[in-house]
């Protein structure tokens, strides 16, 4: 078949990816494709008020329902002392609802039949009586006094869930109150929702007999899964089996563990035989986690000739009905703290304020490292409107205020050490590439003409790579990952890693690292994830960690092998261990060419002829424990012509020049900022999950939440520059969230920008046609 | 939420009209596309109701409750209930004045709809619910303009007797 | 949810058999065409029908043919079928691009232009495109046929002026009798959405270069998809110069009747069916002209 | 209702209840999970299958609608264990990613390619305009998609030549 990958040294090559085939032909193997026998499906009645009593709930007529075997309601669950589950955040949050619903189309009662349709049918049946309750949509409003107080659970008495702030409130007011010039905006990340293609759901097999539980499950973090069901549930986790088989994409969503997980367990545990729940995209949109939603104002402080000096950021955080987000736990508001990027401010200080809403819980990373993207988005957004105060081109005034590549390792004013980075050099070369100085002059020239032509920059930092166990938990558990490396006797390998892709290619970039450290081909390793009984202990994929964590974790593993192999090849070659030579691919003799052996040949002397008093076998774990994140960066180009008939926005170009350290796997890179930009782009021009003030979600399916298609998404360009972060095994920083986390500021910039004439500063995403064309109406601009 | 108001004058005696709409057995019967109506007690009763906008039909089950808030001349009628997984939550008020002729009916109905119909129906819900609603308070007017006038003087009478 | 309700399933393989099972089962029954509308309805359990009579067999549905002065469209013509239906641009060109517009093109290869009439959602695109076109639809009852014109086709949202019984069995387009030139104008939030507001225009010109019909339809405007009737009026009879262009772009928007949602204002969407026109007519001129007229 | 339909070129018989949708028969009645469902309002296009030849959206055409016509989904594009033009395309140009969306955005590139062997990038963009994918920004599909056309027209320059070279007819 096509596309072997033998040859030796694959590292930073662009091979086609292992898990292809199966893919290409269909034969991929995802929860929904989980068929077991007697298995029975799950169907959730859900709630359509987003705040009510639940004064009494009939399941008769469902129970009596063609193929019904079971209905479960909060008050069942609460019997079981199940009604609750903890969030990674830290929060409680309801299973089904007891006593009331917090949110429009939270978990009421479960069906379980024989069908998928029977299932239905019976959910139909349910007959829940409702007391509607004032309902509070709006987290301003949220905190207002007198405010109804959503969560009864709770000891206090209001909506707020948190205070959180970083950075030196005392230094960043002085800096503020002698600046020469301030700048302040507010500025709204709206909700949006990661929407993988797949789903999430799960298959629950309960086996009394082998008195086990497998758990089937769409999951970012399999080990995380089991452990939180190990302690919701009570069950021993050695009887917890968690497969997260392939993943329909995650981007986020597939982190936590979602009350539909619960509910089909109890019920496999209730009936002996597997029970399925496939979410529908309905319930996928409205009630399984969504992201952003921050409501933020931010002010720099600067001098007049752009050079700036302080930040001051506060926050309204929107996190639904139960703060149910997937933060670690000394970080309620993420690493939002990163909101200085790219550039050398003096000091800084940010507030972030958490709040209750009736509206679906949340929030996750979205393709995201907690709270990232907001704070990227957030500072590219107010860099540009400072520019525009000082009428300076928004280059120069980068350029100006970048973090020097001899500053690194930076301390940043909220905290941070930011590992390496050359942001001169990434931006220049941005501008050479996208024609910077041609694309200003025709921008001149159609201004002259009355045409409206925008071109935005964004030159992001993030920080990814959760991360140093001192600093990073969930739920407790320290944020660390590992790889488990085992060679068979003929010199193949199967490698374990804690982590779980759901399309970043971890099948094919982790056999590249393993393979490269070992002197094999990729095609010599088989990596697998998704398995906790197999698998060592780690906590996921998401929060572009996989590559700095497990990555990291998977050279080191290889290197502790090689260093066995090299008593064996000494062994072998009949020389001390100091006199072996490591070339990449094979041990040779120190100063006797031509007596080598390949790390095949040891591995089959590991296993046939190892030297005496040796362990025999070749494997390894290793549990890496990240010095520091990384923080990968990048300068985004986006050009665009605005309709002024339609207020349509087109975007002509987009350059996305990344830097994520070095790369493993070019082609897989490529592929990731081109997926992450068009998930920017959505988020810039198309999406937001608006709630009427009835608590009503006006946009729970793909008709009203708008994800682009090919005929809606532009050409994109990329090219990048390396940095290697000096504290990585590999000198990887990770990629997946960069185009994510930075595009959307240069779309925003890109737009504003062609409006500036008209002294336009703002527009809050997503700038729809409508926007546009409301400002240009106001400046009587028509067509 | 939605507000829906409107007003009609008929020409009958405020009384007649008042008694009208107090009676659960005669206001129930206004409810358009009744399928099913049950007077559960002198202010109380539940409809079964046929909601169809071209292949969008089904069956909701109202309960609504008759609150007298001035007598003779103020009532609100709390509709709640829902169906197709979706829940319907309506609080209409009835305002009685005398006109020259007549009586004059204010009313004014403010509606929630929540659920699915009211997320996937964006673009048209808000037009249904105003014209179900026109339509309680259109056949309303209809029927006590189809008052028999006997019936008129029957009331008046028993007015008067009592 | 995801499946539909269970349903009884009729498949008849004629036309009166369809209308006397829909005699038969009446307001619980619906008909099933190309399904694209009812059927993501029916998985959302929002359209719960008893009986779906299932008019796919019907080989009289199928095809299309000229007589008559008219081209007439038959109920299960689906709209990929007009989209690449090259044969029918010189004189409808309006079909084809309308029906690149609906949807996407696996829907296209299954809804039906009949079924996407009678469903008569304020965002079709062939309700607007019809109206433009001064089609008439042939629904067929236990009396017999009859031509509904276009005009009193839709009654209101989602409701047409069909009684229970009748089946549309065609859509029947006029033949122009002079040079023809059209233009579907659509603005989406994203590919395949409904519209925000979209105008179709259809010109045919008299032997002197006049107006000599002019058809405007408007969609997504209103709680039918309406007729521009100021507007017509003010081309008909007219040489399309930027006077007339002006004018009548300007009255285009006076019978529209748009709300405010989710896709934009009623103001913004008026000014769109302004922009539309203009871009139509203009391109319209052009391509018939090879110019705007001066006159 | 009993149905008899044809699935990548096999004939099967089976019993379906009127309302099963053609994408749940495909994936729990014949086992083909190739085919997937990613949403509840015919939008996102992962259960694209041809029917009768043409992409259309097996989630919004009942089973019993198949009886007596021809399905074709991701299972059927290989032919004696090779791999479909497109199939190795996709694998060539990093043309997917979860590979949720690939089954059925094989299928909607296949039908385009049967009409229109030599698409442009706008054309193959328009006919994958109804498959939602979330991960690849599209670009290497329209790359793939354009891959495996010129792989085809080799093929079939192929064909015509050995058809040459042996002295039959191509007509």
């Amino acid at each position: 078949m096509a596309l072997p990958q033998t040859e030796l040294r694959p590292m930073g090559k662009p091979i086609g990816r292992k898990e292809d085939p199966r893919l290409i032909r269909g034969k991929g193997h995802y929860v929904d494709d989980v068929m077991l026998p007697n298995m029975l499906y799950l169907c959730i009645v859900r709630s359509p008020y987003a705040h009510a009593r639940i004064r009494r709930i009939d399941t008769s007529a469902a129970l009596a329902a063609p193929g019904v075997k079971l209905v479960l309601t909060g008050e069942d669950l609460a019997e079981m002392n199940l009604a609750w589950m903890p969030t990674l955040a830290g929060d409680q949050q309801m299973v089904m609802a007891t006593g009331k619903v917090l949110f429009q189309y939270q978990e009421v009662a479960a069906v379980v039949a024989e069908t998928r349709a029977q299932a239905e049918d019976a959910a139909q049946l349910i007959e829940v009586d409702y007391e509607p309750l004032p309902v509070v949509a709006d987290p301003f409003q949220a905190l207002e006094p007198d405010a109804p107080i959503l969560r009864e659970d709770k000891e206090k008495k209001s909506n707020h869930i948190f205070h959180w702030e970083a950075g030196d409130r005392e230094e960043t007011e002085a800096l503020f109150r002698d600046a020469p010039v301030v700048v302040k905006q507010n500025v709204r990340f709206p909700r949006v929702h990661p929407a993988p293609l797949e789903p999430c759901g799960c298959v629950s097999d309960w086996d009394a007999a082998r008195n086990k539980l497998t758990l089937y499950v769409t999951s970012q973090a399999p080990h995380v899964h089991r452990t939180v069901l190990a302690m919701v549930s009570g069950l021993p986790e050695h009887q917890i089996h968690v497969i997260s088989p392939d993943v329909g994409g995650g981007f986020g969503n597939k982190v936590p563990v979602y009350p539909g997980y619960v509910i089909a367990t109890v019920a496999s545990l209730k009936l002996g035989v597997p029970v399925k729940w496939i979410e529908t995209r309905t319930e996928n949109i409205a009630s399984t986690h969504f992201a952003r939603d921050y409501h933020m104002t931010a002010e720099i402080a600067a001098r007049e000739d752009g050079k700036v000096l302080a930040l001051r950021v506060k926050t309204i955080a929107d996190h639904g009905a139960f703060d149910a987000a997937a933060d670690p736990s000394k970080f309620p508001a993420g690493l939002f703290s990163i909101v200085t990027g790219s550039y050398d401010f003096k000091a800084a200080f940010v507030e972030v304020d958490g709040v209750y809403t009736n509206k679906a819980p949340g929030g996750v990373a979205y393709r995201c490292s907690f709270r990232v993207t907001e704070a990227s988005y957030l500072i590219e957004r107010v860099m540009n409107i400072l520019a525009q105060r000082l009428k300076m081109d928004p280059a120069e005034l980068r350029l100006k205020n970048f973090i020097r590549k001899e500053q690194f390792p930076y301390h940043s004013p909220t905290g941070w050490v930011y590992d390496s980075g050359d942001y001169e050099k990434t931006l220049k070369l941005a501008l050479e590439r996208i024609g910077y100085e041609e694309l200003r002059k025709e921008q001149a020239e159609k201004r002259a003409r009355g045409e409206l032509m925008g071109i935005g920059i964004s030159t992001f930092t993030e920080v990814v790579g959760a991360g140093p166990a001192h600093q990073f938990d969930i739920v407790g558990i320290k944020m660390f990952d590992s790889a488990q490396i085992r060679f068979h006797p003929t010199g193949k390998v199967i490698a374990r890693l804690g982590v779980r892709h759901q399309g970043q290619g971890h099948e094919t970039t982790f056999a590249q690292i393993i393979a490269e450290e070992l002197g094999l081909s990729a095609d010599d390793v088989l990596i697998e994830e998704g398995d906790t009984d197999t698998a060592p202990y780690g906590l996921g994929t998401y929060a572009s960690r996989s590559t700095p964590t497990a990555g990291g974790a998977a050279a080191l593993c290889a290197r502790r092998i090689r260093e066995k192999a090299r008593k064996i090849a000494a062994h072998l070659l009949e020389v001390g261990e100091d006199d072996v030579v490591w070339d990449g691919v094979a041990f040779s003799a120190k100063g006797l060419p031509g007596r080598a052996v390949s790390m095949k040949d040891v591995a089959f002397a590991a296993y046939t002829n190892v030297p005496e008093g040796m362990e025999p076998g070749l494997e390894a774990t290793y549990y890496y424990n990240p010095p520091n994140l990384t923080f990968p960066n990048g300068a985004y180009i986006a050009v665009v012509d605005i309709d002024k008939g339609t207020g349509a926005v087109k975007v002509r170009r987009f350059l996305a020049v990344d830097d994520c350290g070095n790369v493993i796997n070019p082609m897989v890179v490529e592929g990731q900022v081109h997926g992450g930009v068009t998930e920017g782009f959505a988020i810039a021009f198309m999406q937001d999950i608006p709630y009427d003030a009835d608590g009503n979600c006006l946009a729970p399916n793909l008709m009203d939440y708008l994800v682009p298609t090919s005929a809606d998404t532009p050409h994109w360009e990329t090219d990048r520059t390396v940095t290697p972060s000096p504290h990585h095994p590999i000198g990887a920083k990770g990629v997946g969230e960069s185009p994510n986390v930075g595009s959307p500021a240069a779309f925003v910039n890109a737009v504003v920008d062609a409006l500036s004439p008209l002294g336009v500063e703002h527009i809050d995403m997503p700038i729809f046609p409508w926007k546009v064309w409301n400002i240009l109406r106001e400046h009587g601009i028509t067509e | 939420m939605r507000t829906y108001e409107g007003e009609f004058t008929i020409e009958q005696p405020r009384e007649k009209i008042w008694a009208f709409v107090t009676d659960p057995h005669k206001m129930g019967t206004c409810i358009p596309d009744l399928i099913e109506l049950n007077v559960e007690s002198e202010t109380r009763f539940r409809s079964l109701v046929k909601v169809g906008v071209g292949p969008v039909r089904g069956k909701f089950d109202l309960t609504s409750e008759l609150t007298v808030t001035e007598p003779g001349k103020a009532a609100s009628l709390s509709i709640r209930g829902g169906g197709m997984g979706s829940g319907v939550d309506m609080k209409a008020q009835m305002e009685l004045g005398d006109v020259d002729g007549g009586t004059l009916l204010k009313w004014r109905c403010d509606a929630v709809i929540s659920g699915p119909i009211a997320s996937l129906g964006g673009r048209l819900i808000d037009n249904e619910a105003r014209k179900i609603t026109e339509k309680v308070f259109a056949n309303l007017k209809n029927a006590l303009l189809a008052l028999p006038d006997e019936e008129v003087a029957a009331t008046d009478k028993t007015a008067d007797q009592g | 949810m995801v499946f539909p309700n269970a349903f009884k399933y009729e498949v008849p393989t004629s036309v009166d058999e369809a209308v006397r099972l829909m005699t038969e089962y009446g307001y619980d029954s619906k008909v099933l065409a190309g399904g694209q509308s009812l059927l993501p309805m029916m998985k959302l359990r929002i359209a719960a029908p008893a009986v779906l009579i299932d008019v796919n067999g019907i080989q009289d549905l199928k095809g299309w043919r000229e007589a008559d002065g008219k081209l007439r469209i038959g109920a299960l013509v689906r709209h990929a079928e007009l989209e690449h239906a090259s044969e029918l641009d010189d004189k409808y060109p309006l079909l084809s691009r309308t029906a690149r517009w609906i949807a996407d093109p696996p829907i296209r290869n299954r809804g039906t232009i009949c079924g996407s009439l009678v469903h008569a959602d304020p965002g079709s695109d062939w309700g607007a495109a019809m109206i433009a076109l001064r089609a008439e639809v042939e629904v067929q009852g236990t009396e017999g046929n009859r031509l509904i014109p276009i005009d009193e086709f839709f009654v209101d949202t989602f409701a047409t002026s069909l009684n229970e019984n009748e089946l549309a069995v065609a859509v029947h387009v006029p033949t122009p009798g002079g040079p023809v030139a059209a233009r579907y104008m659509k603005l989406e939030r994203r590919a395949g959405d409904f519209a925000i507001a979209a105008l179709a225009v259809h010109i045919v010109l008299d032997s002197e270069g006049r107006v000599a019909e002019g058809g405007i339809g408007i969609g997504a405007c209103g709680p039918i998809p309406l007729r521009a009737t100021k507007a017509e009026e003010a081309l008909i009879g007219q040489p399309i110069t930027e006077e007339t262009i002006a004018t009548v772009s300007r009255l285009v928007p006076e019978d529209a009747d748009p709300a405010d949602d989710l896709r934009g204002s009623a103001a913004y969407k008026r000014d769109l069916l302004r922009v539309f026109a203009a871009r139509a007519l203009r391109e319209i001129a052009e391509e018939l002209h090879g110019r705007v007229g001066d006159e | 209702m009993n149905i008899r339909v044809k699935v990548n070129g096999r004939l099967y018989e089976a019993d379906v209840e009127p309302r099963t949708l053609l994408a749940y028969f495909l994936r729990e009645q014949l086992n083909l999970t190739g085919t997937h469902i990613g949403c509840d309002t015919t939008t996102c296009g992962a259960c694209t299958v041809l029917f009768d030849g043409k992409p259309i959206k097996s989630c919004t055409v009942l089973a019993v609608q198949a009886d007596g016509h021809e399905v074709m989904t991701v299972e059927g594009l290989e032919s004696n264990g090779q791999l479909h033009p497109l199939q190795s395309a996709f694998w060539e140009d990093h043309a997917l990613q979860c590979g949720y969306c690939t089954p059925g955005m094989l299928m909607a590139a296949y039908g385009l390619l049967q009409t229109n062997p030599a698409p442009t990038d706008v054309e193959i963009r328009e006919a994958l305009s109804g498959n939602i994918c979330r991960c690849t920004g599209y670009m290497n599909i329209v790359k793939a998609v354009q891959n495996a056309a010129r792989k085809m027209a080799g093929e079939n320059q192929e064909a015509i030549e050995e058809a040459a070279a042996s002295g039959t007819s191509t007509d």
